[in-house]
């Protein structure tokens, strides 16, 4: 039972709920993954699909009032996060799960030297002090490649680019010594130069120190470099998740294949394949299948009934949302079945 | 054009309101107040400059003082005068004051405001000096000189409180301006090769108002509020006439036995500037353009 | 630019808001008003008055006079007051300490009170401790201060017989009036601390700071405070310079506290117009004198500021 | 107009030619005192796009290419340098001639809603270019803009809805509508895609695309995704710090790569298939310097692998090195692997 991959993240039926003056916003409806040790799951979707959301109700960071979260568990480690008080969440924050945001920019705190920032960082999650402190918050600079460290500790963030924050970002992410590493689309400012940088940065440091990542992007291209496995999102659910060769050779959501299918396209000119219609609007969320307004494979059931979250391949790695995978009829029925009788 | 199904109504004033009630109901005491203040007349049977020395000092009371006559329900002053019927006519100067104020400060201050902005260079840098050296400078005393020099009285205090009207709807003016001539808005009007003058009627004039409006019912509350302290001290109109504040400062020898002279003008003061302040903070939360829409 | 250069600079631009108001004055004092016709009986002869505009010099040219007006006052020598008969430097400066200690306690009631209000109420939109403030906040910078003034006067002072009503000598005399003036401050300084409080609370490096596991204790107090100390400077130091210059005329007056409020309010009731120029004078020095200070606390306070 | 910088590629006139074109944004200057440093947003740039072409331009953030797109629109002053328009200088106008300019020359925003006044319907803000030229009026414009609906592939009853209802593909369509309703030869597309998700990323490419030959269009677009410029554009021009350095064909260009900052580009942007993922690649270091007081000699010098002495010193002039192919470096650069 060596190799069998060990889960250190598990999410069950997470539900976060915007309630705004015109009504509920279901951000994050009813989803299950989970995080192996040692692999980066990449969690892919579009704006307001819910990506975000469900990496701050994990940390337990939706501020209410508007946000809550409904429902679920997350398990971290063997220890279910939604059970703890909120002064041992705070420990978990950091050295089980820490993060780093999308907007560099404003991430780090303008008022604050950056060598304070990682300080901080290393003083709560590492019980170091001072001067001892100091040396690791210098160290860390070191790791993330930013050139005389010991001067640039004393900077202030608007001392430095946008490439340079999103390091000392991923610098105070890696002093918290972190079970877990949530990347909240790291790149997703920055030029495509420096956004090589970034990626290339990641992908060392995982090498180097064996990281669990979760890694949030819309970017099918970053997911095609940093993946293990990826799980799609739409309208707050959980559509697709499988690993990243089968998403691009052979995906079974529709809407994952017209995701995939615009990268080819771009490589082939001529008319770029589209998925019709409108990304959907949370306000107003169709019936049955929420993709179904969109999708060309769609039935009657689609438009009535929600499709259940199945296994696909029976092993436990594919798993998908929607009444009529594509190119996998005998498959999905199987899956039903497996799902029913379990 | 395309105004024809108007399905969505979307500057429906109830629907604006629907969520907030507190700037509903002050709007509705605001309204009341213009409206008594201007049918003065109409609300009270007592003249507010004359009184009976006789009925001098009376508690409120709903018993009327004499056959025929109508209580004085918030009692009489130091000169028998109805102190409900010297509120009602004092409204009518604190509001004047008020507002003729606001209304010339914000006719000054948004033309040169917009001025400065739209053209900028030189005409900007000159305005916006004036306005740091006024903002630097002791206006209140300047205010002050005024009504010394001139003497105290209405129309002077009106004209001290203009020297400090405009610098504030100037600013607003022109930051508005400036914002929205750098918008996508009006480069989009240049491409497609609209005038100047269609940009600025058509696009920036609608897109800059709120924001006005909010400067002009925030500066209102500002102003009824500086006449108030001014003629407290004197140097507002002079006795007989009524005004909130001279009542407060004449009444405020007695309030060891007479609370009610200087109680009820000050709640008066309080709650007229407070719906202002509500019903403008109100108005910028609303209706501000830059706000992205829900 | 350096911080000396920047310091430079603005003293310049002190000096010509000082000359601007100056002008300014001048011109309102003997272009509008005509001191001849104050100092006079109104039944003085045609003799009496050539006689006095010589003697104050009122018959040199206009701007010969704004010179001689100008230089004197460059050598704070602004004449004698034509109501009390001393020098007016003098007068003002005796009235000064006693406004400077009433407006300086009222601002520190208003920090001690606001600031910690506010943060609460701002790390809790919508509970009631925030609605209670936001109410209270309004009241303080709606409500007409001299009128608070009295309503706690009856109060404190008639009704409990706590305090005394006016005058100045102890401890207790103090207390009425600088808790009326500190209404209006901690009003204005309560609000813009909840509304920045919530902006720095919803930024992106609180989160940062969260998901590194901060107490949140300290998020507030090391992080997001330093952050809106700027427009808290910014507004406490404007209501500061508002109330010396002038604005605590009527508490003063209500509380009978004799400094610079009152002393304006006696000047002109006795149109003592060499007094009120020396005064305006001396509180435009005062209010650039402030601002300068308050710039260079921003340096202090926010990194990104550079002179 | 002798100096054209490609020669014999066509003997056709170009639509749009940029000569010796110079923008420069003065920063931390008064009215008294002068300009103390300058931005060099554009710096000295020639080029043509021929009638029906598509020149894609690209480039990081800072390299001037929206700059470019403005003033070819007259839509901010030139420094120095001419922009000419079916040969005449867009910047020598009479009020008529710009008038006839502004039908013909149009612009499509990174965020179309941000050009819209919210407080107008869809029909009012398509049919405006209509009022504003005196083409239609009434329900003659209101025929003409359910037109333009309809060719953007909306329906025709959103005229009557406000902005903010729209979806983001929905709203940029509408930009694309209004900006084709004067019937114009050239448009800038200022990254009309950048803003948007994946999944209408392709609407709106391919109705761009369809556009283009059934209303003879000539476009400039500008984009930071050098894969997105290669479907669309049949010429690419990449630029660097206010500089172009390399022009050409679109395929030629990806082919042969002459220049190596348009190779660190390629390289940049992540791969397709996860089965390269193991592919090394030459990543480039560093950052792309401040535009205030550029660096001396080849602005690329400070991140270029190859960079020599002379690099540093000397400005290097863009020429032709293969038919139709333009280059701005000294160096002998050739990266013509498959990509």
């Amino acid at each position: 039972m060596d190799n069998t991959p060990q889960s250190i993240l598990s999410v069950k039926d997470l539900s976060t709920s915007f309630f705004l003056r015109d009504g509920e916003v279901k951000a994050v409806d009813g989803i299950s993954f989970h995080i192996n040790k040692g692999e980066v799951l990449a969690l892919v979707g579009e704006s307001g699909s819910g990506k975000t959301v469900t990496a701050l109700s994990i940390l337990r960071l939706i501020v209410w009032p508007p946000g809550k979260t409904i429902s679920g568990s997350v398990v971290l480690d063997g220890q279910n996060l939604f059970e703890l008080p909120m002064s041992e969440m705070r420990n978990v924050r950091g050295s089980g799960i820490a993060m780093i945001l999308q907007e560099p920019m404003s991430s780090l705190n303008p008022s604050m030297t950056i060598g304070a920032q990682i300080m901080e960082a290393v003083e709560i999650n590492q019980g170091l002090k001072g001067q001892e402190a100091k040396q690791k918050a210098i160290e860390m600079l070191n790791v993330v490649r930013i050139p005389s460290p010991e001067k640039r500790f004393y900077n202030y963030p608007h001392e430095l680019s946008g490439g340079m924050k999103q390091r000392i970002m991923i610098a105070i992410a890696l002093s918290c010594q972190p079970k877990v590493l949530i990347a909240d689309e790291p790149t997703c400012s920055l030029d495509v130069t420096i956004q090589a940088q970034v990626l290339d940065l990641m992908k060392q440091l995982r090498k180097e120190i064996d990281m669990t990542i979760m890694f949030i992007t819309s970017d099918l291209g970053i997911v095609a470099e940093m993946a293990d496995r990826v799980a799609i999102m739409y309208a707050g659910q959980l559509i697709e998740i499988t690993d990243v060769f089968t998403l691009f050779e052979n995906p079974a959501h529709p809407y994952t294949k017209g995701i995939v299918g615009s990268i080819h396209d771009m490589k082939r000119g001529g008319a770029l394949n589209i998925i019709p219609g409108d990304p959907p609007n949370l306000m107003h969320l169709p019936s049955g299948c929420k993709f179904h307004p969109r999708c060309e494979h769609r039935q009657e059931i689609c438009k009535t009934q929600e499709p259940a979250y199945t296994n696909l391949a029976g092993d436990g790695a594919h798993w998908i949302r929607c009444h009529f995978p594509l190119g996998r009829q005998q498959e999905a029925e199987k899956g039903d079945q497996h799902d029913g009788n379990g | 054009m395309a105004n024809k199904p108007d399905r969505k109504k979307r500057y429906s004033l109830m629907v604006r309101f629907r969520h907030n009630k507190v700037a509903f109901v002050s709007l509705i005491i605001l309204i009341l107040i213009f409206i008594v203040t201007i049918f003065a007349p109409v609300f009270t049977s007592y003249s507010p400059t004359s009184g009976t020395l006789s009925q001098r000092l009376q508690a409120p009371s709903f018993t009327a003082p004499s056959e025929g006559a109508s209580p004085h329900y918030l009692g009489t002053d130091q000169q028998g005068r109805d102190v409900l019927s010297r509120l009602i006519y004092g409204a009518r100067v604190s509001l004047k004051v008020g507002f003729v104020v606001a209304i010339v400060g914000a006719l000054i201050g948004i033309t040169v405001g917009m001025l400065a902005g739209y053209f900028g260079g030189w005409t900007d840098m000159i305005i916006m000096r004036l306005v740091d050296i006024q903002a630097s400078s002791p206006t209140l005393l300047i205010a002050l000189t005024f009504v010394m020099v001139l003497g105290p009285g209405e129309r002077n205090l009106i004209i001290a409180l203009l020297i400090n009207s405009w610098t504030l709807f100037c600013r607003m003016a022109r930051s508005q301006v400036l914002i929205i001539r750098g918008s996508a808005m009006v480069e989009s009007g240049h491409a497609i090769g609209a005038g100047n003058k269609r940009i600025v009627f058509r696009h920036i004039m609608p897109n800059i108002i709120s924001p006005l409006i909010t400067t002009f019912v925030m500066e209102l509350a500002h102003f009824i509020n500086a006449e108030a302290n001014l003629s407290f001290l004197g140097f507002g109109v002079q006795p007989p006439t009524s005004s909130w504040g001279l009542m407060i400062g004449e009444g405020r020898q007695y309030i060891t036995n007479a609370w009610w002279i200087v109680l009820f003008p000050g709640i008066m003061i309080g709650i007229t500037v407070l719906c202002l302040n509500l019903v403008g903070n109100w108005v910028r939360e609303e209706f501000d353009p830059l706000a992205v829409k829900r | 630019m350096g911080m000396g250069k920047y310091i430079l600079q603005r003293l310049a631009f002190t000096v010509v808001v000082i000359l601007g108001v100056s002008i300014m004055i001048f011109l309102i004092t003997h272009v509008i008003g005509d001191p001849v016709a104050v100092m006079l009986p109104l039944q003085a002869s045609e003799e009496q008055r050539v006689a006095l505009t010589a003697q104050l010099g009122l018959d040199k040219p206009i701007l010969e006079q704004l010179g001689i007006f100008l230089s004197d006052a460059a050598r704070l020598d602004f004449g004698i007051s034509w109501w009390q008969r001393v020098p007016c430097i003098n007068v003002v400066m005796e009235k000064m300490p006693a406004t400077l200690l009433l407006v300086t306690l009222a601002c520190l009631i208003a920090v001690v009170v606001a600031i910690p209000l506010g943060i609460a109420a701002a790390y809790k939109p919508g509970s009631l401790i925030d609605r209670l403030l936001t109410g209270g906040s309004l009241l303080g910078i709606s409500l007409p201060p001299f009128w608070i003034g009295l309503m706690l006067m009856l109060v404190f002072a008639v009704g409990l017989g706590w305090l005394p009503t006016s005058g100045i000598g102890s401890w207790r005399h103090v207390v009425l009036p600088a808790v009326t003036l500190a209404f209006n401050p901690a009003g204005h300084l309560a609000q813009i601390v909840r509304f920045e409080m919530i902006q720095q609370l919803a930024s992106n490096y609180v989160l940062t700071a969260r998901s590194k596991g901060v107490k949140e204790i300290v998020i507030l107090f090391r992080h997001a405070l330093k952050n809106i100390m700027t427009s808290a400077i910014t507004m406490l130091g404007s209501d500061y310079a508002k109330l010396v210059g002038g604005l605590c005329a009527t508490v003063e007056v209500v509380f009978g506290w004799p400094g610079f409020g009152h002393l304006v309010t006696d000047t002109i009731h006795n149109l003592d117009f060499p007094l009120l120029q020396t005064e305006v004078f001396f509180v435009a020095v005062f209010v650039c004198l402030l601002n300068l200070l308050i710039d260079i606390l921003y340096a202090f306070f926010d990194p990104r500021i550079r002179y | 107009m002798n100096n054209t910088p490609e020669k014999g590629t066509t003997a056709m006139e170009p639509l749009v030619s940029l000569r010796n074109l110079k923008k420069y944004f003065p920063i931390g200057g008064g009215l008294l005192k002068k300009a103390k440093s300058n931005v060099h947003a554009v710096d000295d740039v020639n080029l043509d796009i021929r009638e029906r072409e598509t020149l894609g331009l690209v480039g990081e953030s800072g390299c001037g290419k929206t700059t470019i797109g403005r003033l070819a629109l007259k839509l901010l002053p030139k420094t120095e340098g001419e922009i000419y328009f079916r040969g005449q200088d867009i910047y020598k106008y009479n009020p008529d001639q710009e008038k006839k300019f502004r039908q013909q020359a149009q612009l499509i925003f990174q965020d179309s809603f941000s050009s819209f006044d919210s407080r107008n319907r869809i029909g009012d803000i398509i049919g405006e270019p209509l009022i504003v030229h005196n083409i239609a009026q009434g329900s003659e414009l209101e025929d003409r803009v359910a037109e333009l609906l309809k060719t953007v592939g909306l329906k025709t009853d959103l005229m009557y809805e406000y902005p903010h209802t729209l979806a983001a593909g929905q709203k940029q369509c509408v930009g694309i509508a209004r900006s084709i309703a004067l019937r114009p030869s050239f448009i800038v597309a200022d990254e009309p895609i950048s803003a948007l998700d994946v999944s209408v990323r392709a609407m709106v490419l391919n109705l761009m695309k369809s556009l283009q030959t059934s209303q003879d269009l000539t476009y400039m677009f500008i984009s930071h995704d050098i894969r997105v410029v290669r479907w669309l554009s049949s010429h690419l021009a990449v630029m660097y710090l206010g500089k172009l350095v390399e022009y050409g064909e679109t395929e030629e260009v990806f082919n042969n790569r002459l220049h190596p900052y348009t190779e660190a580009l390629l390289n940049a942007v992540p791969i397709e298939d996860p089965r390269d993922r193991d592919i090394e690649k030459s990543i480039l270091l560093g950052e792309v310097p401040s535009p205030v007081d550029p660096p001396p000699g080849c602005r690329f010098a400070p991140r270029c692998k190859l960079a020599k002495e002379r690099c540093r010193q000397e400005n290097p002039v863009l020429e032709e090195r293969r038919p139709g192919h333009l280059v701005a470096c000294f160096e002998n650069y050739h990266g013509d692997s498959e990509i």
